[in-house]
């Protein structure tokens, strides 16, 4: 029962948080939103009993991506990213 | 109340990032924030996949001392759909990371992020 | 094929026979239309005296070989014309040779001449020929068209192309004549006999410089001779053409004559009457009236 | 054997390898991908071949040694050879094209393209739904990677929405997949056959199944693919083109088997729909890569039409699809690899190729390959295809197909035509690289053999079809010959084969009146041939192509050999009369309206089976319902060829604009194949009704209006062969009123004339051809008083213009006299007016041809104007010798071609008594007027002679002009505007109705095609939302609404 | 915004059939029997106690080894696409790191990169593996970079050690097909003692060389990232 809570309130956080994403005003915002999402997510398969996925969530979904998404945003030098 | 599994939840929030994610690919004009929607409709995606494996009081498809040798079958959730979700997790990166690159040479070409920039192509 | 010697010589006579009429004829209408318009005219003999000149006539130019053949080409249209047709009903040495064909063939031997003289005239190069010519052909296409609807209902009404057959439809008494059987078609061919004869309103052709037809500027001589022989044997060809489709053909040699100078005189009465066409305005006309009354006249059969 | 999982391993390891590789090694490097793309092609090669000999076994590769499901498995059978095959030896061939680019590139671009050819053979041949979303996704990221070759702002834009679109596509069918496994328990596509009859297991399906209709770039929802074609380097387009689509389609069929019956027709017709489009909008299309694109997406469309109802066709399956494979396969990789050597998308700029004539050559391979005509693969397959869809009464398909087909021959012909005649001020030798010419040339090569075998598999009668074709293939490879010898040649063949053919048609009459007109008249109009010097390269593969394609039409034996037939001489015509010089537009013209006909026959032709078997036209007098409708179909398609008025607007341009010479032919010779059809219908379907209304009556007024229009239209030329060529429209109005009648006396007129026709009208366009090849103009107010430096030509055209006119006593006359009789007997006076009408108005034209040409006042410039050659002369005489015997014994033809009427036809034919010919109406003799004629004409003009015999010729300046010199000089020619009147008074009946109509229709087409392709806004969303709104059109189309 | 409204009008659409799904479908009670067979037969058969590695390693090897390409071909054309520009490298601003990091990165990078190794290696017996491991080491790697934003990486050696691992995976894979039963058998090494580091046949060695791949993979798309010149 506390896992469906819990489990409840991380899809909320994950789909408040992937609106976030879409609406925040600065680009690195919603990638980190985005990050975030992915971050939740892995805990989530814990959850899930899929320790596997988690860690992979966790270090590539979560981790690399944000990561190459900063290094381009770092590229482009530009107000509103 | 019965409808109120772990499954259908990750369901249901999967489904959710979805179609958000794929809202957010068609709408914003941004193509950094196009290709974060595609992450998040993505992250949805892997998620409804790992719901769809788990199965209620299971565990996770590892041997060890709790689980013995025998009988597995009825003590795992279903392993495949999570090799699935790995490789679709590296994909996704693989997709993601090319499609930044892209941004990042269109941006160079344009000096601009927004995709109705980009239409030097079409009819 | 054995040829008869004998209808050959009536053929001839009968050609003889008709170029005296035709002359003849020619000069009687001159003399009546100048009389109508208050003149004297010439004398009826005149057309002899044309005639017999122009053959005597001695210094004699070429513009080459179609120039030369135009006037032959002209006078075989009108001797043929002839000579397809059977004259006299009943007779047979008197029917030419309609043995070689029927009216189809003497409808478009029309043509023949009419080609020939074209081309005989264009070749002298004067650009008058060449739109007289132009307006002759014009004029000439649409004043087929009604006429040979109406012989068309002629031929399906008496189930024939033959002349032969058709006048022998048309025998025993005025009521049988086509004229009076189908009159629609009867009106639409003799309007179209006016076109046909060139005569006004519908002379545009041979209004005076631009003559294909007749004597033109460029024909002179022995040329002009045989334009003339032909003009009067063509006429009176014509006229006995329209004898036979619709005023029941002739049994002897009077009747023909008769029937033919009326019908003659239809196109100079009404060419005395009207004014002459321009050659749009003339084109449009015979599509109207003898179209319309054609297309009657065949569906009255 | 090498298990084809090695394919995979000799390519990734080659891919892994080559990161180790040095830039200073770059070329060596591209050495060691040559060698594995070979190694590959081995592989692969050798499973096709080792399957198609049967020295092997089709095979499963279970990896990881468990047998499916429990592991992956590749498949390798006959389909997948094939594939595989086409894939690696494409790859190979792309190495060797873009070696250059190769050398330059960097080691990860080799890297790229193997992992692009491992992906697409593993998807071919992986078992595994998961596994091929695996490798579509290598793909997809491989092809990103190809496009962007040509590093500029199109590609690189192109290839992100293509990211954009791939990305949509696998989360669909990702979620696909996950739904399937969820249903069934398993990821293996043999394991999941009864997927849709689970409870929900449709969705599952519907969203794998659409996700692959996706990928496979069906129209609408293709805006990505097309922008990544116009971008990509060529040979990355060809590579998409050729290899990565049929792949797809390959999965598509692989998939099939788990798709409900009821989606098979709904999938077929998108694509047709796609096929219809998408070649509809490349008709817009200047940019070459873009078109080809158009073209590309066309082809998947129709190729998915086939996988998708490969159960309904069966046993031709296999047939159909390999027919547009391999000429989609070679054909469009030969096209854009063309594109590469040109280095343009400025078809202006395609003139290069006209330097290098096997280059070209094999171009116009490529492009009559994909146009579908013969003899190449796709033909076969269309015909086979609408065979099959007509047996099951699929009409609307037929129509779709039949319109795409029309428009890809516009797009792909009017390109054609514009390289064709492409300015040539192009630098003077173009370098063009051996590896790069290399490729196009064994695919050319390829091409030409698959359509060998594709003819073999056919098994068509030798004599009628294998010796004609092999002919024209030795006049292909002769064509570096000299003129005179490909003529003498060519000569020499038609004879042989005239002497060969024949024992086979000689107790056909009628085969071998139309044999003889089809021999004699190729014969003769190639004659004047012998006054061209230089080798006049080209033309002699397609005259004799045309000349076999009409002989293929006299004795076909089945329907397909006709068709055949047809369409190659269509094909060689359309060259004959390309050639002429500023012919680039009446030539597209006569295409398109060429196809168009051919195209209204197939889908007659389909039709047929259900009327008549299968035998060539069969049995079918009476009155069979619905047969009327084939009737007409078959009659539009005959008299798009005989140019009835309101489908005539090609023929002026096409035949006024051929080269002079080849005039006759194309007009006089071909034009009788229209008739040949058109007899052959009314004579095997006799009287029909469409709607209750009687189709001969139609007919009839149409042949009536057209002899009308076409004689109305030449009076008011100005260019001596538009005014023949209108002419023959209303000569051929003519025939089909005379056919319409349905009756013994009508169906002779039209075989008499249609015989009289070939012979006066090859006759005058060849002496057209002659005073045009010594004037050097067409515009007859250039001209005038040619009689006497060319007075045998004016004979000729006398003559000529006699007959044609039908004036006695000259062979014409014997058709007008018939016609009377049959106009009467039918009762259609008004109809027959009209005809009769035509023929007054025929004079007015043609004494305007004779006169301004002939007669009147000599140029200035023509003074030293010559007799045209003798060549040109000979065969004119030949034809007015002909016309002379027919005039004194017109039985000689008439009798004849009495035997061919069959007795079916009602109404009285002509009784001969002697020489005397006989109606219940009338009566003719021919021989008798002919005589009465000539002593007529002797006897006056012996006289004339006599008399005049001092005649003094008049030189041209002894008459006085008084003109000034005006600003237009020909408008002070007589013959210029010569009928003004005539037009004043009855010009309203030329209003060009036909022409307006048509010029609507391209404009209206064009208009709405431009509406249609702003669809593809060129922005990559845009192009993503296509492909969900594609998704939700599909599921309503399956599922009407309803849940799955 | 009628568009947007279209759009989410058509993203309705889509929820609805995603919707259908969750009513047609349902939870299993047991496994279907090609997972349940897995769950069985994993460990007397491949001798992996890690159910989902044994999947993706052998029985789904063949996904793995497009996984591996798909990485691979990502990172060429990232390569590719941004080759490094020729301008000289003063161009650049170089923005020094801080102490902190440095330091640190001395420290942390061999951890980090032992503790890749550890996931991989280990991938068949505990969570984690090749995949997760692989980036792990990239995320050394890319402390590496944060700390020497200049420094001139011999990505050489990250080509060579992509290159060997990805053919010795390759090779590996032909192995099974020659020696054992079929392409990425793992069989034809012994499978040994079920539980411990050395079992499960090929399943370490492979899951290593992808850990090493893949590592080396995305380190080298850090580093094209890092190296593509700044934009002014």
């Amino acid at each position: 029962m506390i896992a469906i809570i819990l489990a409840i309130v991380l899809g909320l956080v994950m789909i408040s948080m992937a609106i976030a994403a879409l609406t925040a005003y600065r680009v690195r915002a919603a990638v980190l939103a985005s990050g975030i999402v992915s971050l939740i997510a892995s805990i989530i398969y814990l959850l899930l009993a899929a320790p596997d996925v988690a860690m992979t969530e966790a270090a590539i979904g979560s981790g690399l991506t944000t990561i190459i998404f900063f290094y381009v945003l770092n590229k482009i030098r530009r107000s509103d990213v | 109340m019965e409808y109120l599994t772990l499954q259908n939840i990750g369901l249901v929030t999967g489904f959710m990032l979805m179609l958000i994610g794929l809202y957010g690919a068609l709408t914003q004009k941004n193509i950094l924030r196009i290709i974060v929607a595609f992450t998040i409709f993505d992250a949805g995606l892997n998620l409804v996949i790992v719901a769809l494996s788990y199965i209620k009081g299971r565990v996770a498809p590892i041997i060890d001392q709790t689980t013995g040798v025998t009988n597995l079958s009825e003590k795992f959730v279903d392993p495949i759909p999570q090799a699935l979700v790995l490789t679709s997790i590296v994909i996704g990166v693989g997709v993601t990371g090319v499609m930044l690159t892209f941004a990042l040479r269109m941006f160079k070409t344009r000096h601009s992020l927004d995709i109705n920039d980009f239409k030097q192509t079409k009819w | 094929m054995s040829i008869d010697w004998i209808k050959l010589l009536f053929t001839l006579l009968g050609l003889f026979i008709v170029l005296n009429y035709g002359l003849l004829q020619y000069g009687l209408i001159r003399r009546i239309t100048a009389r109508i318009g208050k003149r004297i005219g010439m004398p009826v003999y005149q057309p002899y005296i044309d005639l017999v000149k122009n053959y005597a006539m001695r210094s004699q130019i070429t513009h080459g070989v179609m120039f030369y053949l135009g006037p032959v080409f002209r006078l075989v249209g009108g001797v043929g014309i002839f000579m397809f047709m059977p004259l006299i009903y009943g007779s047979y040495y008197w029917s030419n040779y309609s043995f070689a064909g029927d009216v189809i063939l003497i409808m478009y031997f029309m043509f023949f001449g009419m080609l020939g003289m074209a081309l005989g005239a264009s070749e002298g190069g004067h650009p008058y020929s060449f739109i007289g010519i132009s307006r002759g052909l014009s004029q000439f296409t649409t004043v087929e068209v009604p006429f040979t609807l109406a012989v068309i209902a002629v031929a399906v009404q008496h189930h024939s192309f033959s002349l032969t057959e058709i006048v022998a439809g048309q025998q025993g008494g005025i009521m049988h004549w086509n004229i009076m059987t189908n009159p629609f078609a009867g009106i639409a061919a003799m309007l179209a006999f006016l076109g046909m004869m060139m005569a006004s309103p519908f002379n545009v052709v041979q209004a005076p410089q631009e003559i294909p037809i007749g004597p033109p500027t460029e024909y002179h001589g022995t040329y002009l001779g045989l334009l003339q022989t032909n003009r009067a044997i063509l006429y009176v060809s014509e006229s006995i053409l329209m004898v036979n489709l619709f005023f029941g053909g002739a049994t002897n040699w009077v009747e023909l004559i008769v029937k033919s100078f009326c019908v003659f005189f239809w196109p100079v009465f009404v060419g005395l009457v009207f004014p002459r066409f321009r050659i749009d305005q003339s084109i449009p006309w015979f599509l109207k009236i003898p179209l319309i009354l054609s297309i009657i006249g065949i569906f009255m059969v | 054997m090498v298990s084809p999982v090695h394919i995979v391993s000799i390519g990734l390891i080659t891919a892994f390898l080559l990161g180790l590789g040095k830039k200073s090694q770059q070329q060596m490097l591209v050495f060691v991908l040559m060698i594995a793309t070979a190694a590959m092609t081995m592989v692969s090669g050798s499973w096709l071949i080792g399957l198609m000999t049967g020295s092997l076994k089709p095979t499963d590769v279970f990896t990881a040694g468990f047998k499916p499901p429990f592991a992956i498995n590749l498949r390798m059978t006959m389909d997948e050879a094939v594939l595989t095959t086409m894939v690696n030896v494409f790859g190979f061939l792309t190495v060797i094209y873009l070696f250059d680019v190769l050398k330059k590139a960097g080691k990860h671009l080799l890297s790229i393209i193997v992992v692009f050819l491992i992906g697409l053979n593993v998807v071919v041949m992986t078992r595994d739904l998961f596994n091929l979303f695996v490798f579509l996704e290598i793909t997809s990221i491989a092809t990103a990677g190809l496009v962007i070759i040509i590093q500029d702002s199109k590609s690189i834009s192109a290839g992100f929405k293509f990211l954009m679109a791939s990305s949509v596509i696998s989360g669909i069918l990702l979620i696909g997949i996950i739904f399937a496994y969820s249903y069934v328990g398993n990821l293996n596509i043999d394991f999941m056959t009864n997927l849709s009859m689970v409870k929900g297991g449709a969705v599952a399906v519907f969203l794998v199944m659409t996700a692959i209709i996706l990928e496979s770039k069906q129209f609408p929802a293709n805006g990505w693919a097309l922008d990544m074609y116009e971008s990509a380097h060529p040979a990355i387009g060809s590579a998409l083109s050729a290899v990565s689509a049929p792949a797809i389609l390959f999965v598509v069929y692989k998939l099939m088997p788990m798709v409900p019956e009821n989606w098979h027709p709904v999938i077929g017709l998108l694509g047709l729909i796609t096929f219809a489009f998408s070649n509809f909008l490349a008709t817009r299309q200047e940019n070459i890569r873009r078109m080809l694109g158009y073209s590309s997406v066309a082809q998947g469309g129709l190729m998915l039409t086939v996988v998708a109802m490969s159960v309904y066709f069966g046993q031709s399956f296999w047939f159909i699809i390999l027919g547009f494979l391999l000429t989609n396969f070679f054909a469009k990789a030969g096209l854009f690899w063309l594109n590469g050597i040109v280095n343009s998308d400025d078809q202006n700029k395609w003139g290069i190729l006209r330097k290098r004539p096997v280059l070209f050559f094999l171009f116009g391979v490529f492009v009559v390959a994909m146009a579908g005509l013969p003899p190449f693969p796709t033909f076969f397959a269309k015909w086979e295809m609408i065979m099959q869809l007509a047996q099951g009464n699929g009409w609307g398909w037929i129509v779709l197909i039949l319109l795409g087909s029309i428009f890809e021959i516009a797009f792909l012909f009017k390109w054609f035509g514009r390289v064709f005649h492409a300015v040539k001020d192009q630098p003077a030798e173009p370098v063009i690289p051996w590896f790069k010419e290399f490729p196009v040339m064994l695919f050319g090569a390829g091409i030409l053999a698959t359509s060998y075998y594709f003819i073999k598999y056919q098994q068509f009668d030798n004599l009628f079809v294998l010796i004609p074709l092999l002919i024209v293939a030795a006049f292909v490879v002769i064509d570096f010959l000299p003129a005179f010898i490909k003529n003498i040649l060519l000569i020499a063949a038609l004879t042989f084969y005239g002497y060969i053919i024949y024992p086979e048609i000689k107790g056909n009459i009628m085969q071998l009146v139309f044999m003889s007109v089809f021999l004699v008249g190729g014969i003769l109009t190639l004659i004047p041939g012998f006054a061209t010097k230089g080798t006049r390269a080209g033309f002699y593969p397609f005259a004799a192509m045309t000349i076999f394609g009409l002989i293929m039409l006299v004795n076909p034996g089945d329907n397909l050999t006709f068709f055949m037939g047809w369409e190659q001489m269509a094909l060689g015509s359309y060259i004959l009369i390309l050639r002429g010089k500023k012919a680039e537009r009446p030539a597209q013209q006569y295409m398109l309206f060429s196809a168009g006909g051919a195209y209204l026959m197939l889908a007659a032709f389909g039709m047929l089976p259900h009327f008549a078997g299968d035998t060539f036209f069969g049995n079918l007098s009476g009155l069979i319902p619905g047969a009327g409708v084939v009737f007409v179909l078959f009659a539009l398609g005959f008299m798009l060829k005989t140019a009835a008025i309101g489908l005539h607007i090609w023929l002026p341009g096409a035949y006024s604009e051929a080269e002079d010479d080849a005039t006759p032919l194309v007009s006089g010779v071909l034009i009788n194949a229209g008739v040949l059809g058109l007899f052959w219908i009314v004579t095997s379907f006799g009287p029909q009704q469409l709607f209750g209304y009687d189709i001969f009556q139609l007919m009839g007024w149409i042949g009536a209006i057209t002899a009308i229009g076409g004689n109305m239209l030449a009076i008011y030329e100005e260019d001596m062969k538009r005014l023949i060529a209108y002419s023959s429209v209303g000569a051929m109005g003519y025939i089909i009123f005379a056919l319409s009648m349905d009756s013994k006396l009508g169906l002779l007129i039209a075989l008499y004339y249609m015989v009289l026709h070939f012979i006066y009208k090859t006759m005058l366009f060849m002496s057209a051809a002659g005073v045009i090849y010594r004037t050097k103009t067409r515009n007859m107010y250039e001209m005038g008083g040619l009689i006497k430096s060319m007075p045998w030509s004016f004979i000729v055209v006398l003559i000529g213009i006699i007959t044609l006119a039908g004036m006695p006593p000259l062979a014409g006359f014997a058709g007008k006299w018939m016609f009377y009789n049959a106009v009467v007997m039918k009762g259609w006076y008004l109809q027959g007016t009209m005809v009769f009408f035509s023929g007054i108005v025929a004079f007015l034209y043609l004494y305007k041809l004779i006169a301004s040409v002939f007669l009147g006042q000599l140029k200035d410039n023509h003074r030293r104007v010559k007799e045209a050659p003798f060549v040109y002369l000979l065969p004119q005489f030949i034809f007015v010798i002909a016309i002379m015997v027919l005039s004194i014994f017109p039985q000689v033809l008439l009798e004849p071609l009495a035997t061919i009427i069959p007795d079916r036809v009602p109404g009285e034919a002509i009784l001969w008594d002697g020489r005397l010919a006989m109606t219940s109406f009338g009566y003719w003799n021919a021989f008798a007027v002919m005589t009465t004629v000539i002593v007529m004409f002797a006897t006056i003009f012996l006289w004339l002679t006599y008399h005049s015999r001092k005649a003094q010729k008049v030189k041209q300046f002894n008459i006085v002009f008084a003109a000034e010199r005006p600003f237009r000089p020909e408008t002070t020619h007589v013959s210029y505007n010569m009928f003004a009147g005539y037009k004043k008074a009855l010009g309203w009946l030329m209003t060009p109705l036909a022409t307006q109509f048509w010029t609507g229709i391209s404009d209206w087409s064009t208009a709405i095609a431009d509406k249609v392709r702003s669809w593809y806004t060129g922005n990559g969303q845009t192009y993503a939302m296509h492909l969900l709104l594609y998704a939700f059109v599909l599921y309503l189309l399956i599922s009407g609404g309803k849940i799955l | 915004m009628y568009k947007n409204m279209f759009i989410i009008l058509l993203l309705a659409g889509f929820g609805l059939l995603l919707g259908s799904f969750l009513l047609t479908h349902h939870e299993y009670l047991s496994l279907p029997q090609l997972p349940a067979y897995y769950a069985d037969n994993t460990a007397p058969e491949v001798g992996a106690a890690n159910v989902v590695t044994a999947v993706v390693v052998t029985y789904r090897g063949f996904d793995t080894l497009g996984e591996v390409t798909i990485l691979f071909v990502a990172a060429s054309l990232i390569a590719m696409f941004l080759k490094h520009s020729k301008a000289p490298r003063h161009d650049r601003h170089p923005r020094p790191s801080s102490v902190i990091l440095s330091t640190s990165q001395k420290l942390l990078f061999p951890l980090i990169v032992l503790f890749g190794a550890y996931v991989f290696a280990n991938g068949h017996l505990t969570p984690g593996g090749g995949f997760q491991g692989g980036a792990i080491i990239a995320t050394g790697f890319l402390l590496l970079l944060m700390a020497n934003p200049q420094a001139e990486f011999k990505h050489g050696l990250l080509n060579a050690i992509e290159s060997i691992s990805g053919t010795s995976y390759v090779i590996i894979g032909i192995l099974g097909a020659i020696l054992g039963l079929g392409f990425l058998d793992n069989r034809f090494i012994s499978l040994g003692q079920l539980g411990t580091l050395f079992s499960a046949g090929a399943i370490p060695v492979i899951y290593s060389l992808i850990g090493l791949k893949v590592g080396a993979e995305l380190s080298n798309i850090l580093h094209h990232l890092n190296e593509v010149q700044n934009e002014e």
